[in-house]
């Protein structure tokens, strides 16, 4: 076993174990922050696939900037504590053996799926994770895109004023 | 260009009496209106009786292969005919009840007459279809505002009931359009179609049940006793006089000569429930007290003798129909014009609280067992001709099946004779003690009733001459 | 790696995300598994930009195949950014409303 | 481009209009001359004039259909402006914010109605979703406003990530985000497995999270609720323009795409028009609300309007269109009167004809519409639908048109149960103050719907001119 | 003479409409005067033509096309042949003294009531004459359906009374039963032979199967039961009394009931080609001829007994039929119309005197009072009873001899009924007219003959029913029954009988003795000792006419009624109109419960979205079978 393959089993692990605390922790702070754990494990992958720029934006704008929003916003309610009021078993269970459903029938379908046997995905090498490779894109290609995404965020600026403004 | 007239002049003028605020303008407006109409059909039966004036057409909605095309065979003069005497003779029988928001009133009525024109007379499936529905929803209108205590619910029923129905016809138009080689909703394409037997059996229920809601026939009726009882008086008369005829009118313009196979494959069973039909009205219709639902249910039994003629498919049962639903339209609402002096004048529609007006109203009294006597098909009234010729061509399709609907005939005397009875006979009641004969309007619109009435069963050929070619199209077709 | 092994990691964190929606009753808790369902989508779509990379580039060494992929999850992170805003913004809201995070505790709208 | 640009750059006129002004009345008139722009702009664009040359490196494809669903769409919000607008800044501390997200999300409504790439739809979907959480939850102090903008965002974003791995699975499968398929002139389609699995399972995931957007069952959960809860003008923006928008977006990857489901297509397509129907169609039968009637009736409309996914030909892109203008018109016909009335249930309508002739008789014309009712543009909206379905498929249709139908009869009795209680019952309707401004536009509107119920083509002569 | 046929019926039928629009300012000298004259004029006219056909024979006169469909051809047509030309004489004379007597009895009416009834009895003449003269059996409908309604307007003329009308509705409706028959029994003509022309049927008669002649024939019969007042359709005749007694004497008792014997006459081409319908109408007649007898003699109605007299008549009638003694039976007709509209005139004469009291019992002893009525009374009771000379006897022998040609036992049984009708008409005399009388002081002081208008029809019917009986007589006796040799060009199918003279003098004295010592059994019986008490035992039965009334009432009006209740209240309600507003019912519960997925909760909609992916999904993977499943459905 190459480290890559020790590095991607051991990234894998921690994505999913993390990701099973954050629903599994009471406590909403320890969710935020085993969710912190899984974005790193993603960034790592991404590092593994060579996509240097967007581990980066990864580690910055989610980890960074998002969930510490998230943070900040349950500091801000006190809501630190085992509070969260005891849901329905039922629905826990259901919503437990549905999602455990359509996993398995979304990977078994995935398993059948001969168009893509015996492909990989490249590892370590390939440069269009770069952030110049990228950003020549970005600005040319993309620049519609990229353009039309300022009207979403000014829209969600005006959003978060019209809503978050104390009247 | 007759035809355009016909729905053009209802259509327009109706417009008009919405906004007219005197009632007696509204009244007088309106009746001038239908007796134009009137005037137009008759010109067109007697003096511009060339095909050119009787067909028309214009572009309407090319790209769906669709056109405003009208033409005007026998059996559509003969129904325009129909509708045409059938307005005046409602707004002058009932021109001294009094209306709220009479404008509203007459526009309604008068778009009702268009739409029923335009069924009559449309070439064009989607037309047809269209004016079907026009002629429907003022009625709707109609009944539940001018209508009786339990108007609303009832008449909505009959609303979603007959809508359902023309929903139906409408997705079976809809596959016939697309099985047509060129696209179109033409009579012409449409008749020309060769469908699959397949085809043919599911598609004929499409359109049947609509048709069979419309006439209506068993199972299908129970919207109607109810419509009838709530409705004003002036709208049941247009309901059961023209509307029911419709449903007939569509089965043999829009049904036998498209799907002939499926009606030879479906006409026993149609015929069976029509005839079970004709003698469970007929058996109800004893037991009822109310003149209204009375009526309801002899005209059930009736069409359902119509219905049953159609199926069997000949020409003299055929022929018989066609005469027959004129005939019915005016028998029938000269007896809804009986019961209206009656529910007007006396406040009450029970046969129970009725008696002796013979002897207070001896003229409406006479009217009355004429109409009557046409009700029950007695020879030299018209119904007899019509009934003649239908259980004529029932029998030739099948003996026992005219044996069995012929026990209505017996069961219509029955409820018929009752009805006279507890309305005229006997001596007169609480009620009925100070009753005074029909006014002036209401007799003379009679008596006219009743000449064409006795003249038609005298000489019925007229009507078989008038409505020959339809029976030949219509049976050549197959 | 075999690109199978992306897949079903990332479908596997997509379906704790899913089953973190269902079975969390904290809005806050909701909203961040809807985020960790986005980021198996990130993952997934950069795991296939480096496949389909691969194999162009055996042919073109100098090809770009795949940096739209690298480039979606660059929006897609943007979306989010903005989408956090938005729905931290009416989270407050209702906690100024109903001091309560409980998804379930408004529920006046219904049948 | 025009339409994607001018609102943009209009949504922050209206923006720095706020600090300008306090005046309501001119930020609604500012609102409704920058429609006026925009719909110009819009023309001009159809009738070859760019006034923005943007390459977009066919991320955008701007065509004939495109562009007319983009007029028909910022008129119908200007007719919204126009009967509305005065409502719409009544809501909230924020007039002019809310005229600024209404322009956002139209730049997302011209972004779906041209996007080329699962990019630009997603971004698309995006704009035009986060204005309406925001316009949802922005009566603040109202918790059902609370509440409808939570449960709108919470599974809006749900379905953006099953849209995102759609795309993602998509994408795996074919190596770009373009919609045309790359199979499309493959032979016959024998079993659903043609095209792989990926590419069907992401595509199934798209289409699933199109059927939330466009409110088709089971996906519909959100819409009662959001419709009810947010302020009824935001309601009437979102069940008419959004709506028509989403099926835009929907019927333009799909028409494509569709194949690639393989046969089962037609059977998930259908089980879900008839789900759609039946949820839209029965449960608003028992509603006692006309503003949750109508959301539960939009319901139904869209299953209605799934009809053109079914056909995919000329009938169902022209149909769409036609349903899109009827349906749009009449519901915001129908919203703009409803919030003019003080009770939102059955019983406040009591009574109304007496009181306001003329706002009875177009809100009857519209209902008939929505009823499908002949002479009404509404008739020929579903009629356009239901031909489509028959035309490319027939026989083996036919029983869904029937069902369709069935459902047609079932919505014709909560229509009309407002007729009746306008024109059939007694009571007084108390309604706010109604200016003649405000009749004279239903009645326009009346006539419109009217005029395309007798002829079609005085609406589609448009798009083919 | 051709052009003067329709004068026949035209003559009543403006009779009626002056009568009938003019009711309200006609004196009623001159609504009688107008009423009777145009019957007058109407009889004078068929003199002429009766003549004519003797001398010339039968014609058809053709008007115009009544229903002209396709083959099917019927034209407004009369027949004046040997039949019709006799029954238009039946009709128009005996109708004219009808309407003469009638200007006496109902004068007391009201005017307008007056004017009326003439109207209507006008009406039933014209009626009738169609009936009769019409060339085709259309026509012939046409009239049958017309005297059913007069009828039903003259049993009903007393509106007032509700039990009058409850007989008017039963005649009519009972007439209707019968009337289906004739209807069923028309259309099958038309579809075998494709007329109804009597010319063109008997012409193309040999082309029918056996089996649709017997149907053809059956089928006509039951109308001629409901006309003719057949078992089982005979109980609506009886009360058919409650109309005026001229009308009684008029339509139940000469005329309309009697059209059912001239259609078979007419048809005997078709009968005769059916033997299993002649054993049914012998059988049927003899039948209702013996079982109205035995109630006839225990009536204590003086018109109810001679209704029961009428029906056991026209069972002697049918009898003849059967037995193919057609000229019998149409010879029986107008013998029975002379003397049974005599014995129905006289019994109005009586009722006039009595001031409207019916009840034997309450009579007796009139003889003296009323001379004229007497006298006249016991010529028609002599003739009914079918003693030599009189008119009763011919008839009636011609029947039974024909009878017991075809077979003893109806000879036999037809005797036994003769003797029947022998003892209750004299039990009716005697009790009426011997003895003492019962009534009340009033009564007997107001007592009086009946004005001419009334004695002299009552008169010109006793000679008839003396006299009536020579234009048949049978050879045997001397005569050359010129009847029957008038009749041979219709009546082609005449049974000849062949009975030795012995047997057939043997017969005839037996028949007359036997209708001898019934009369002087009844005389004896009642002229003294009349029977005034309720009857007890198997009196109680056949005064309470065997039940018949009570038995129909239970069978058929009241399940039909019952059914009609049953419809009503339980099939139309909840069952049809049941199902259409459980599926109403249905969509709004479903409604209700639909809604309750709608829970409210977040996260229970993400779960029905999970769901309903995994649910797609899984379609999807299933390969399009769910979707050929479907497709083969259609």
């Amino acid at each position: 076993m190459s480290a890559t393959q020790i590095i991607f089993w051991f990234l894998s692990a921690l994505a999913l174990v993390s990701a099973l605390m954050v629903l599994l922790s009471k406590n909403p702070v320890h969710s935020v922050l085993w969710l912190i754990s899984v974005f790193f494990a993603i960034s790592g992958h991404y590092i593994l696939l060579n996509a240097q720029f967007l581990a980066i934006v990864n580690l910055i704008v989610y980890a960074g900037a998002i969930m510490v929003l998230f943070l900040f916003v349950i500091m801000l309610m006190n809501l630190n504590k085992d509070m969260e009021p005891q849901k329905n078993m039922w629905m826990k269970l259901a919503g437990a053996i549905s999602g455990g459903c359509l996993l398995m029938i979304l990977v078994s379908l995935v398993r059948q799926a001969t168009e893509i046997g015996g492909k990989v995905a490249e590892m370590k090498t390939g440069n269009i994770g770069l952030i110049g490779n990228l950003g020549k894109v970005l600005f040319n290609e993309y620049v519609v895109p990229f353009e039309i995404s300022s009207v979403l965020f000014l829209s969600a600026m005006v959003g978060a004023i019209v809503i978050g403004k104390k009247d | 260009m007759i035809p355009v007239l016909l729905i053009l002049i209802p259509l327009l003028s109706g417009l008009v009496t919405f906004f007219l605020k005197d009632e007696k303008a509204a009244k007088s407006w309106s009746l001038l209106s239908s007796v134009i109409t009137l005037a137009v059909v008759f010109s067109g039966l007697f003096i511009y009786d060339h095909n050119s004036e009787s067909n028309f057409n214009a572009a309407w909605l090319p790209a769906l292969g669709s056109s405003f095309s009208l033409s005007l065979d026998g059996m559509g003069k003969m129904l325009t005919l129909l509708t045409a005497i059938s307005f005046p003779v409602v707004f002058a029988s009932t021109y001294k009840n009094s209306y709220k928001e009479s404008g509203s009133f007459y526009g309604l009525m008068l778009l009702t007459q268009a739409g029923l024109m335009g069924v009559f007379v449309a070439a064009d499936a989607l037309l047809f279809y269209f004016f079907w529905e026009l002629a429907l929803i003022p009625v709707y209108f109609l009944c539940s505002i001018w209508g009786g205590e339990k108007r609303i619910a009832v008449t909505f029923k009959f609303f979603i009931y007959t809508f359902i129905g023309s929903l139906l016809m409408l997705a079976g138009i809809l596959y016939l359009y697309f099985q047509t080689p060129d696209h179109s909703f033409a009579i012409k394409s449409l008749y020309s179609l060769h469908l699959s037997v397949k085809d043919q059996n599911i598609i004929f229920w499409l359109f049947f049940i609509a048709f069979a809601i419309k006439m209506p026939i068993f199972p299908f009726h129970t919207w109607q006793p109810d419509t009838y009882e709530q409705s004003p008086t002036a709208v049941t008369m247009i309901l059961s006089g023209v509307m029911v005829k419709m449903g007939i009118f569509a089965v043999i313009r829009w049904l036998l000569p498209i799907f002939p196979d499926a009606v030879a494959h479906f006409s026993t069973i149609i015929i069976i429930f029509s005839i079970i039909g004709m003698i469970y009205a007929s058996l109800i219709a004893i037991q009822q007290d109310d003149i209204k639902r009375l009526i309801a249910y002899s005209s059930i039994a009736h069409i359902g003798l119509m219905c049953a003629a159609i199926f069997a498919h000949n020409r003299i049962g055929l022929e018989g129909v066609l005469i027959q639903m004129f005939n019915h339209g005016i028998n029938v609402i000269g007896l809804w014009i009986v019961a209206d002096v009656i529910e007007q004048q006396l406040g009450t529609r029970k046969l129970s609280e009725l008696g002796g007006l013979a002897q207070k109203a001896p003229v409406l009294a006479i009217l009355l067992v004429v109409m009557a006597l046409a009700n029950i098909a007695l020879p030299l009234t018209n119904a007899f001709v019509g009934e003649f010729l239908m259980f004529n061509g029932l029998f030739q399709y099948n003996v026992w099946f005219a044996a069995i609907a012929g026990i209505s005939i017996i069961l219509a005397a029955v409820y018929t004779l009752n009805m006279v009875q507890k309305i005229f006979y006997g001596n007169t009641v609480s009620i009925t003690a100070n009753a005074v004969d029909a006014k002036n309007n209401v007799q003379w619109i009679l008596i006219v009733l009743v000449v064409v009435v006795l003249l038609l069963g005298v000489y019925p050929q007229p009507l078989i001459n008038l409505t020959k070619d339809t029976v030949n199209i219509i049976l050549v077709n197959r | 790696m075999p690109i199978q092994y992306y897949i079903i990691l990332s479908l596997a964190l997509f379906c704790i995300g899913i089953v973190g929606v269902l079975v969390r009753r904290n809005v806050i808790i909701v909203f961040m598994c809807v985020e960790l369902m986005l980021n198996a989508v990130n993952l997934l779509l950069v795991a296939f930009s480096k496949m389909h990379h691969g194999i162009a580039v055996v042919n073109d060494k100098a090809t770009t195949v795949g940096t739209d992929a690298q480039l979606f999850v660059f929006f897609i992170m943007v979306v989010a950014a903005a989408e956090v805003s938005v729905g931290l913004a009416i989270i407050v809201m209702m906690y100024r409303n109903t001091h309560s995070v409980d998804v379930n505790f408004l529920n006046r709208l219904k049948n | 481009m025009n339409a994607i640009i001018l609102s943009a750059l209009l949504g922050v006129v209206m923006m720095f209009s706020s600090i300008l002004t306090e005046n309501r009345t001119i930020i609604r008139n500012i609102a409704i001359a920058g429609l006026l722009i925009l719909l110009i702009g819009n023309l001009l664009n159809t009738y070859t004039v760019y006034s923005f040359n943007i390459d977009s490196h066919n991320m955008l494809r701007f065509d004939k259909f495109g562009l007319f669903f983009n007029s028909i769409a910022i008129a119908s919000t200007l007719l919204y402006a126009i009967l509305s607008g005065s409502d719409v800044v009544k809501v909230g501390n924020y007039p002019a914010e809310s005229f600024a997200l209404i322009f956002f999300a139209l730049c997302g409504v011209a972004i779906l109605s041209s996007y080329n790439t699962l990019l630009m739809l997603f971004l698309g979907i995006e704009i035009m979703s986060i204005p309406l959480y925001i316009l949802t939850g922005s009566d603040k102090k109202n918790l059902k406003s609370n509440e409808a903008s939570l449960k709108y965002f919470l599974m809006g974003c749900f379905s953006t990530g099953i849209l995102l791995m759609g795309i993602t699975l998509l994408y795996g499968a074919s190596g770009n985000f373009n919609i045309e398929s790359v199979h499309s002139t493959s032979n016959a389609v024998t079993t659903s497995y043609n095209y792989g699995i990926l590419a069907p399972l992401g595509l199934i995931l798209i289409f699933i999270s199109m059927c939330f957007k466009v409110s088709a069952a089971p996906f519909h959960f959100w819409t009662p609720d959001v419709y009810d809860g947010a302020p009824s003008v935001f309601t009437s923006f979102m069940a008419t323009i959004v709506k028509a928008a989403g099926f835009i977006a929907f019927i333009k990857l799909f028409s494509i795409r569709m194949a690639d489901l393989g046969p089962s297509s037609s059977i998930i397509l259908s089980t879900i028009i008839i789900a759609t129907l039946l949820v839209g169609n029965i449960t608003a039968v028992f509603q006692q609300s006309v503003k949750r009637m109508l959301a539960y009736s939009s319901i139904a409309q869209a299953g209605f309007m799934l009809f053109a996914l079914y056909g995919n030909n000329d009938l169902s892109s022209e149909g769409i269109l036609l349903y899109s203008a009827a349906y749009s018109i009449a519901t915001i016909g129908i919203f703009a009167i409803l919030i003019k009335m003080k009770d939102y249930t059955f019983d406040g309508y009591n009574g109304l004809a007496k009181k306001q002739p003329l706002v009875a008789a177009a809100n009857t014309v519209f209902l008939l519409s929505l009823a499908g009712i002949p002479l009404t543009a509404g008739f020929f909206a579903k009629y356009y639908m239901l031909a489509s379905a028959l035309k490319s498929n027939g026989h083996a249709v036919l029983w869904l048109v029937i069902v369709a139908v069935l459902f047609a009869a079932v919505s014709v009795y909560y229509y009309f149960r407002v007729i009746q209680a306008m024109y059939f019952k007694e009571g007084e309707a108390e309604t706010t103050e109604i200016s003649s401004k405000f009749k004279a536009g239903l009645v326009v509107m009346a006539i419109l719907i009217i005029l395309i119920g007798i002829n079609p083509s005085f609406l589609l002569n448009w798009f083919y001119f | 003479m051709n052009k003067i046929v329709y004068l026949v019926p035209l003559f009543p039928l403006i009779g009626f409409l002056i009568n009938g629009l003019g009711r309200k300012s006609l004196s009623k000298s001159l609504i009688g005067i107008i009423g009777s004259a145009t019957v007058l004029a109407s009889f004078i006219v068929s003199l002429v033509l009766f003549f004519d056909v003797k001398a010339h024979g039968a014609s058809i006169v053709d008007y115009f096309n009544f229903i002209n469909v396709d083959s099917l051809k019927v034209s407004f047509a009369f027949q004046i042949d040997a039949l019709s030309s006799l029954f238009l004489l039946i009709i128009t004379g005996v109708g004219f003294l009808i309407h003469v007597y009638s200007t006496a009895y109902m004068i007391d009416e009201e005017p307008q009531h007056y004017g009326r009834y003439f109207a209507y009895l006008n009406l039933f003449i014209f009626s009738m004459l169609l009936l009769v003269m019409g060339a085709n059996y259309v026509i012939m409908f046409i009239g049958w359906e017309g005297v059913g309604l007069c009828s039903y307007l003259l049993i009903g003329f007393w509106f007032k009374n509700d039990n009058f009308n409850y007989a008017a509705k039963k005649a009519f409706v009972m007439n209707r039963i019968g009337d289906l028959g004739f209807l069923l029994a028309l259309f099958w003509l038309i579809q075998k032979l494709g007329t109804a022309n009597y010319a063109d049927v008997f012409a193309h008669a040999s082309s029918l199967s056996s089996f649709d002649v017997t149907a053809i024939t059956i089928l006509l019969f039951v109308g001629a039961m409901g006309k003719s007042a057949q078992i089982p359709l005979y109980t609506w005749l009886p009360d058919a009394m409650a109309g005026p007694t001229p009308v009684s004497a008029l339509i139940h008792a000469a005329t309309m009931v009697t059209a059912g014997i001239y259609m078979i006459a007419r048809s005997n081409v078709l009968y005769s080609m059916s033997e299993v319908t002649m054993n049914l109408v012998a059988i049927i007649g003899l039948a209702t001829a013996l079982f109205s007898a035995t109630i006839a003699l225990k009536q204590n109605d003086i018109k109810k007994v001679l209704a029961y007299s009428t029906v056991s008549q026209l069972g002697y009638m049918f009898l003849g039929l059967g037995v193919g003694a057609y000229t019998g039976a149409v010879f029986h007709v107008m013998t029975h119309a002379f003397f049974k509209a005599l014995l129905f005139l006289a019994a109005g004469s009586v009722i006039h005197a009595m001031h409207h009291e019916q009840d034997i019992r309450k009579m007796g002893g009139l003889k003296k009072h009323l001379p004229i009525t007497h006298i006249t009374f016991l010529l028609g009771c002599i003739a009914i009873s079918g003693i030599p000379p009189f008119s009763g006897f011919f008839s009636k022998d011609e029947i039974l001899a024909a009878a017991f040609a075809k077979n003893p036992i109806y000879w036999g049984l037809g005797v036994a009924g003769a003797a029947m009708t022998a003892f209750y008409m004299f039990r009716l005399y005697a009790t009426t007219f011997l003895g003492t009388f019962r009534g009340t002081h009033d009564q007997e002081h107001h007592l009086h003959e009946s004005p001419a208008a009334m004695t002299i029809p009552l008169i010109i019917l006793a000679l008839l029913s003396v006299i009536g009986g020579f234009v048949g007589v049978p050879e045997i006796l001397g005569g050359h029954h010129e009847l029957r040799s008038f009749l041979s060009p219709v009546i082609t199918t005449e049974v000849e009988h062949h009975i030795e003279h012995s047997t057939e003098y043997l017969l005839m004295g037996i028949s007359v003795a036997v209708a001898a010592i019934a009369i002087i059994f009844a005389i004896n019986k009642f002229s003294k000792k009349p029977e005034l008490a309720e009857a007890t035992g198997f009196g109680k039965v056949l005064s309470n006419k065997w039940y018949v009334d009570e038995l129909y009432d239970t069978v058929f009006v009241r399940t039909t009624l019952a059914k009609g209740k049953f419809l009503k209240n339980i099939i139309e309600k909840n069952i049809i109109d049941g199902a259409v507003n459980g599926v109403g019912k249905l969509v709004n519960y479903s409604s209700r419960q639909l809604r309750l997925i709608q829970s409210g909760l977040v996260s229970g909609y993400i779960l029905f979205m999970v769901l309903a992916i995994i649910v797609v999904v899984l379609i999807w993977v299933n390969d399009g079978y769910i979707y050929k499943f479907f497709s083969t459905l259609f």
